[in-house]
Formats: C-alpha cells, structure tokens, sequence
C-alpha cells in the first residue's frame, strides 16, 4: 500500500514539519518515504505545501500529479488542490479556516475545526497536528506513536512538555473523523 | 676605507636594454658592438678599476645578467 | 541506521565523510542547502567554509584549493555553472581533482528556479572552451546523492579531473530515507604533483599553458587518453523491467523517476514497458543500453529538456530502432501520466506502422 | 670579497622572454631575494597571473599555479585556506588585476585574506599588444586609444592601491616604482614588509609597483623610465599607501 498526501496551507501553519513528521514516522516503521516541498517565490509568499509518500516498497517517483489525499488548511489551499485528489481520494479540510465547502462529490472528503480544537486545548500551534491526527486515523499510514516518536526528536529540550498536548491534538483529531461517518460528501 | 668591486656580465643574458648604462654613477658601462646568439647587442665595461661595487647596474638589470662582487680595502 | 534527509544536505554531509574539507560556493537557488549546510558542518570538522564573491571565484578558490592537494568541491545550478565553465576547463587542462555539483534549474538565462534537466548538453561535451569531458555521475534518489558524492571523490583524485554531480531542483529539495557512508579521514597525501611549497623536492608548477603546439597537442593526446580510460571503465546505469520490455524507457534523474512510475502503471495494462537509466551521463553508458533492448521495438526517451540525452541515445541505437522522445521544459515535470500516454501513443505508431509495412 | 650581488636562489637559470628593458624582470628578482631572505623557498605557492608575467613559474624555482585572467587571488585563496602555514603570493599586471579581475582582489583583501599580491602597474596591455589598460593615463596613446585616452568616453584610470586601502582587510599596501636603483631599493623593502606582514599572519598586504612597457610605449627602455617618472607618478604617487599596523 502506498500513501501519498499533499499536504498544503500557509507558511507558519506548520505545513511543511507535518509532511516531514509524517515522513519521519515511516522512516522509523521502515518503510519507504519521501517528502517533496514546493519550494520558490511561493516559499516567500506565504503559501506552502509538500507531497509525502509512505510505502511498503521502493518508490518510484516522489512527483505525484494527483494524490490519494489532501490536508488543506486553508481557503487559498482548497481553491488550489481540490482539483488534484485522486477520484475517489481523501479530502481532509481545516473547516475553521477554508470556510466554503469543498465542490468535488467524489472524493471522501472530512471537515476538521482544527483551529478551533487547537484553540481549546490552549496551544494554536497544534493545528496540523489535529489535521495529521485525523489523517493517520483514517488511513493508518503510520502509527500516531511513530509521528510522536519523530516529534520527541525535533523538539528541543525546553519544548519537550509540548509533546502531550501533540498527542492530545492528534487524538482530537482522530476523534472528530471517526465520529463522521465515511462518505463522499458532507454537504 | 675605500670600496672596490668587479662587475661580471653574463652576455647570452643580456638584452643590450642600456638601464645598467643608465644606473652606473661612474659611466662604466658602454653598449658595446657585440651581439650575443639571440641578436642583441651586449654591455661591457671600461676603466673597471673605477668599480666601487655599488651594483646600481645589479639593481637594474631586469635579465639578471649582471653579477657584481664588492670589497672593501682598508 | 537510516536517517531522512534532503538531498541538499545529504550531498554536504557526503562530501565531509568523503573527506573534503573545502567547499567554496555562491548562493543561487535550488541548491542553497547545500552551502547552508556546509558552513556549519565544515568549520565543526576542522574544515573551510568560504562564500565566494561569484561563482567564478568560487571555482577558482577550488582550482587553488584542488592544486594545494585537497579534496574540494563547489556547487551551484545553472546560470552559476555556466559562470564556472570558465574555471571547470582551466581544472581540466591542469588535471586537477575536485567535485561540481549541479542543482538544475530551468533556463535557458535566468530561467526559473523550477527543477530542470537542461544542462545536459553542458555538462556531457565539457562546457567550457576546448577539448575535454569531465565525469558526469545523475542521482535520482536522497541516497544517490550521497553515494554518488562519496564516489565522485573517488573519482576525481583517480583521474585527477572534476567529476560533476548532476541532479535537479527536485532531487535538491526531496527528503528520503539515507544510509551515510563510514567518514573517511582527510586525506591530502599521495599527491606528489601538488604545490604545497618545495620541500626536499623539485618544485611543482601546475599550469595549462601550452605555447608550443606540438607541447599542446602531446597534452591534449594524453588527456584524450585519460578520456578513453574513463569511458573503458567508468560505466553505470539501471535497467528496470527490460528484459521483455518492447518499448523502452531512458531517462536520468527525477526523470527517471517518474517514468518508472509510468513503467509500472502501463505494465498493469499489459503493456510492455521497461527502463534504463543512466547514471554515468558522460561516459554514456552506450553498452548497457544496447543490452537493454532485446525484445525493444522502440525507445522512448523523457527529460525535462527539449531533449538533449535523445542525441546520445539516437547515437547509440544509431538506427536500428525508432528512437522517440518527450519532455517538458520550464521548470515543469513531466507527469507520470503523460508519460503513460506517451507510451500508448507509440503503441499505436509503430502497429500502423507494421501494418504499413505488412 | 664581502659582498656579491648576483642571481638569488629562488630564480631559476632561465632567461626571461621579457622584452628588453621590461622592468618585470627587475620585480622578479626583488620577489626572489625576498623569498630568499626570508627563507622561505620551500614554503612558498605563487600564483601567476594571466599576462605578460605568465610564465612567472619558469622565473622562479618554488611551487606555483598559473590562474585563469584575473582570478589569482581566488586561486591564491584556495591555496591560503587549505595551507595557511604557507606563505602565498600573487603576481598580477593590470590588466589581469585591475579590469577583469577586479572582484577577486578587492574581496581578497576585503576578507583580509592573508596573502600577498605583488601589483605591477605599467598602464598598458603588454601580452596581447598594448591596448589601453584600466591603469592607462588620461591621453596616452594605445592601440585602443588611438587618439589617447579620452576619459569623456573611457573613463578615469584606476588608482587601485588608494582604492583597496579603503578595505579593513587590507593591513598592507604600498605603492612603489623601480625607474632608479634608489626607488628600486625602496621597492624592494616595501616587498619585504608585505611578506612579512603574511608571514606574521596579519592579513592582505600588496605593493603596487610602477612598471614600464618600453616596446608598448613606444619608447626606448631608458626613456620608458623617464616616461614613467614624469608622467605615471604624478597620477600614481608614491608612497605607504596603508600600513594598519605599522609594520
């Protein structure tokens, strides 16, 4: 089975440090992974994004036009990448941010407040982490263990406490999915 | 005490570019009408017991063609 | 142990357990991690991080360093290898060892920072003025990066000349799982020709300046020689799926990548679709490319050029089969998608033309 | 005898190509004897430039490189970096320093690169046949100023000594001329200093030295030096340019 997930937002979202955590994690199950940022004028312009692929065996190319999913955290992210899911592929939406519902009726597609659930735990930060949560939860590309196993190495020392309210955020999220039931369209 | 030199000209090396000519205080040097195997004319000395050793000729000689040695006789 | 890392950096640390201690660099983009790296990591190991004034500084800096006897490498993209070639071909006159790597971009001029394929051309035929060809070794893979970079080392003191690493923005950027080769010490020895000051020896002098033609020539002759040599023995590609393969693939780098995807996808259709993959560019491996083909009845070649390697492949099939091609320039990629109908497309080519034929 | 004046050690038997009364040779030698008196045959990379001055290495019997035009300093750099208990020169003209390579030597000294650069300023392109050079005075005539320079359309001469002693890194220059054995004995002690000042590790040192290009002038080689005094120090003045540290 290989995973690929685009994972797309504005830069101080945390975009690109879930992409690599979740590439992070898979190393450290063994498997194959790969972690392609857009990189460029767009770097400097706010928005970013990266394609991260987890798979049981080598992987050919780490350049996917159209992944099996997508975390969007926000409007300008939905408006761009919806197009680009695989029919039939997970659309994963921070519903606190991107307001307007996603227009594609054939993709399995979930809202996350994942602001909001960040906001209540106390700690903004975790958004993504809310997000990842959710997606691991529904694909089981790694295990949250693993993700928070790579967080713990990223982490500083002094920022180490900040660990548990990772793994609350991504059990919140994880939560919130499973409690939607598994559909194409929430509209 | 009084200073007393000798000056030896290596003639292939020499250019016949007259700056050691120019340089001598005492005039000693002359281009003479010798031509060495690369075609130029080359310097010689007169009245070489003039030499003082000062190497002013040394100093400018841009081929190294010029070897000067100094005594000084009490 | 694995541990994931970007291409970028991999490079730098692969340089520094390869031994080298001296990187002299300028920054242009997608290759900047590689310089960022380095100035921390160098100083660390005992080793000179200097950012040059240009890239033509920077490459000179390596010729003075590469003379003094050190294992030294530069890199840049495009428009900053071009500004090197300078320097590159005064390193190969003077038969001196050390490592390019180029992280390309998409041109030509200043281009787009986008992930390209271009500089094929100037990396295969020299790129400077004169007569010479440097190793040029492609990664298509975080992993590759690192042992092509190790290995380039390896390279460059065997032949004393520069070996250029050849990868792409993508490359640069992409985080993969590596496994770090053992760190070899600095070794600076064993170079008897390097200028490091006369002592208790004839003095060296190490120069490309031939005024006299017959001299130029025998000089030119003994590296043509050396050229020959690498060609005998400096041979590597991946074959993928082409021992039945009737169409098949050539591709480097990212490229590469991506047409094995499209390789895959097609197989699952029935198609018969197989891979080779270059990774010596110069020397082509021209060999491994003719035992690629045993049951080819075309080759289709995909680059992010408007297509370069075609040549040398046409070259190497010289005729025997349709050779045909597909790229993307711009600082695009190819899809593996385009690719896919690129291969049914010639499907259909070459069974009208059968027919035609019948 | 006490005293012999003669070819110093660091100079190989080879005969120059130097045009006759081309002082580079008298540089050349200043450069050996201060190898030589400084003892450091064995320690020494020079770095030759592109140029007349290119064959520097069949001049002197010490290791060397020859750089591509103009970037001797970077070559030098390298060599400085990976051997800095060396002692590292280059030899430049001005053209080679001055035009195409001016980038490399101002960033040089700029860093404060310790090394050493010996300058030689002759106003001209000599290599490649006396075209106007960066360094050519207002009105001299050359094969690409054939009216003399007009500095309305060619621009100004460089006084490049002034120029990089306006950089922190530089600790010493100096402008010199070898038109008389007086001035030449001055050069020779302002080449001293300059190693000496790499050789305590104190940063960039150069010596600019006023050179003549008799053939490219026009000139025979004794009024080449009386050119070069009227009218090339006036422009060019003489003296400790910059000396930081007061070596």
């Amino acid at each position: 089975m290989q995973h690929e997930v685009l994972v797309a937002g504005f830069g101080g979202q945390g975009v690109l440090l879930t992409g690599q955590l979740l590439a992070y994690g898979g190393l450290l199950e063994n498997k194959e992974v790969t972690w392609f940022p857009s990189y460029g004028p767009e770097m400097r312009g706010g928005t970013a994004n990266c394609i991260v692929i987890v798979s049981g065996k080598r992987i050919a190319s780490p350049v996917v036009e159209r992944p099996g999913a997508a975390l969007v955290f926000n409007q300008p992210s939905l408006l761009k990448f919806e197009a680009k899911v695989k029919p039939g592929g997970l659309l994963l939406v921070n519903s606190a941010l991107a307001t307007q519902l996603p227009e594609r009726k054939d993709l399995y597609t979930y809202l996350v407040p994942a602001n909001e659930v960040a906001q209540s735990l106390g700690q903004i930060l975790v958004a993504n982490m809310v997000m990842l949560g959710a997606y691991l939860e529904l694909t089981g590309a790694v295990t949250f263990s693993s993700v928070l196993k790579a967080l713990e190495k990223t982490l500083s020392e002094q920022r180490r406490h900040l660990l548990s309210v990772n793994r609350e955020a991504m059990e919140q999220g994880a939560q919130l999915v499973s409690q939607q039931a598994r559909k194409y369209h929430t509209r | 005490m009084a200073k007393t030199g000798w000056v030896i000209f290596a003639e292939e090396q020499c250019k016949g570019c007259e700056l050691c000519i120019n340089a001598c205080p005492k005039k000693l040097i002359f281009l003479t009408e010798r031509l060495n195997q690369s075609g130029y004319p080359v310097v010689g000395a007169t009245e070489t017991d003039k030499c003082t050793g000062c190497a002013m000729c040394y100093l400018m000689c841009p081929d190294l063609a010029i070897k000067v040695e100094r005594w000084t006789v009490p | 142990m694995r541990t994931l890392m970007k291409g970028n950096e991999a490079i730098g640390e692969a340089a520094v357990r390869a031994g080298c201690r001296c990187f002299f660099g300028y920054p242009i983009t997608p290759q900047n991690e590689i310089p960022e790296y380095l100035s921390g990591r160098l100083p660390e190991a005992g080793g000179v991080f200097l950012q040059a004034e240009s890239e033509i500084a920077a490459i000179n800096m390596v010729f003075g360093a590469a003379g003094a006897g050190a294992r030294v490498m530069t890199s840049s993209s495009g428009p900053g290898i071009s500004l090197k070639q300078e320097g590159i071909s005064f390193l190969a006159g003077a038969e001196l060892p050390c490592v390019i790597v180029n992280i390309m971009r998409g041109g030509p001029g200043l281009g787009s920072i986008q992930p390209g394929q271009a500089d094929y051309f100037q990396a295969t035929r020299g790129g400077g003025h004169g007569d010479y060809r440097t190793i040029v070794l492609a990664p298509c893979s975080v992993q590759e990066m690192v042992d092509f970079t190790y290995w380039a080392f390896e390279l460059a003191d065997r032949y004393r000349s520069p070996v250029l690493v050849l990868a792409d923005g993508v490359l640069g950027q992409l985080m993969e799982p590596v496994t770090l080769p053992p760190e070899l010490k600095p070794d600076n020895g064993n170079k008897p020709w390097a200028t490091t000051g006369c002592r208790g020896r004839k003095r060296n002098v190490i120069k490309s300046l031939y005024l006299n033609p017959e001299e130029l020539e025998a000089h030119n002759k003994k590296l043509q020689e050396k050229f020959g040599l690498m060609q005998r023995e400096v041979n590597r590609a991946e074959k993928y799926r082409v021992e039945d393969a009737e169409t098949v693939l050539v591709a480097f780098g990212i490229s590469a990548r991506i047409s094995m995807a499209a390789v895959e996808a097609v197989r699952e259709e029935g198609i018969k679709a197989g891979l080779l993959r270059p990774i010596t560019l110069w020397p082509f491996p021209e060999g491994i490319l003719q035992s690629s083909l045993p049951k080819a009845k075309k080759v289709l070649v995909v680059e992010m050029s408007a297509g370069q390697m075609v040549e040398d492949v046409k070259l190497t099939v010289s005729g025997k089969l349709p050779v045909y091609f597909y790229g993307r320039t711009g600082g695009l990629l190819p899809s593996a998608e385009e690719i896919q109908t690129q291969i049914k497309l010639l499907e259909v080519k070459v069974s009208e033309r059968s027919l035609c034929q019948a | 005898m006490n005293a012999v004046f003669a070819r110093p050690r660091a100079m190989t038997e080879q005969k120059t190509h130097y045009c006759p009364g081309c002082t580079h040779g008298i540089i050349h030698r200043m450069v050996a004897e201060v190898i030589d008196e400084l003892g450091i045959r064995e320690d020494t990379v020079g770095v030759a430039p592109v140029g007349c001055a290119v064959f520097l290495y069949n001049y002197l019997d010490i290791d060397m490189q020859e750089s591509a035009h103009g970037r001797a300093p970077a070559v030098a750099t390298g060599i400085k970096r990976v051997l800095p208990d060396r002692i590292v020169f280059t030899y430049q003209g001005d053209g080679d320093l001055a035009s195409i390579g001016t980038a490399e030597i101002i960033h040089a000294a700029a860093r404060g690169e310790n090394i050493t650069t010996v300058f030689v300023n002759n106003a001209i392109y000599g290599m490649t046949g006396g075209q106007m050079a960066p360094t050519t005075l207002p009105g001299q005539f050359t094969s690409t100023s054939k009216a003399g320079r007009n500095t309305q359309s060619a621009g100004f001469p460089i006084r490049v000594s002034e120029m990089l002693a306006t950089l922190e890194g530089a600790t010493y220059i100096s402008r010199v001329s070898v038109h008389n054995p007086a001035h030449v004995i001055r050069a020779k002690k302002a080449l001293l200093k300059a190693f000496t000042v790499q050789k305590q590790g104190l940063g960039f040192s150069m010596v600019e030295v006023l050179s003549t290009c008799p053939t490219n002038w026009g000139l025979k080689p004794t009024e080449a030096l009386a050119w070069l005094e009227e009218k090339m120090i006036p422009y060019y003045p003489l003296d400790e340019v910059k000396n930081r540290l007061e070596v």
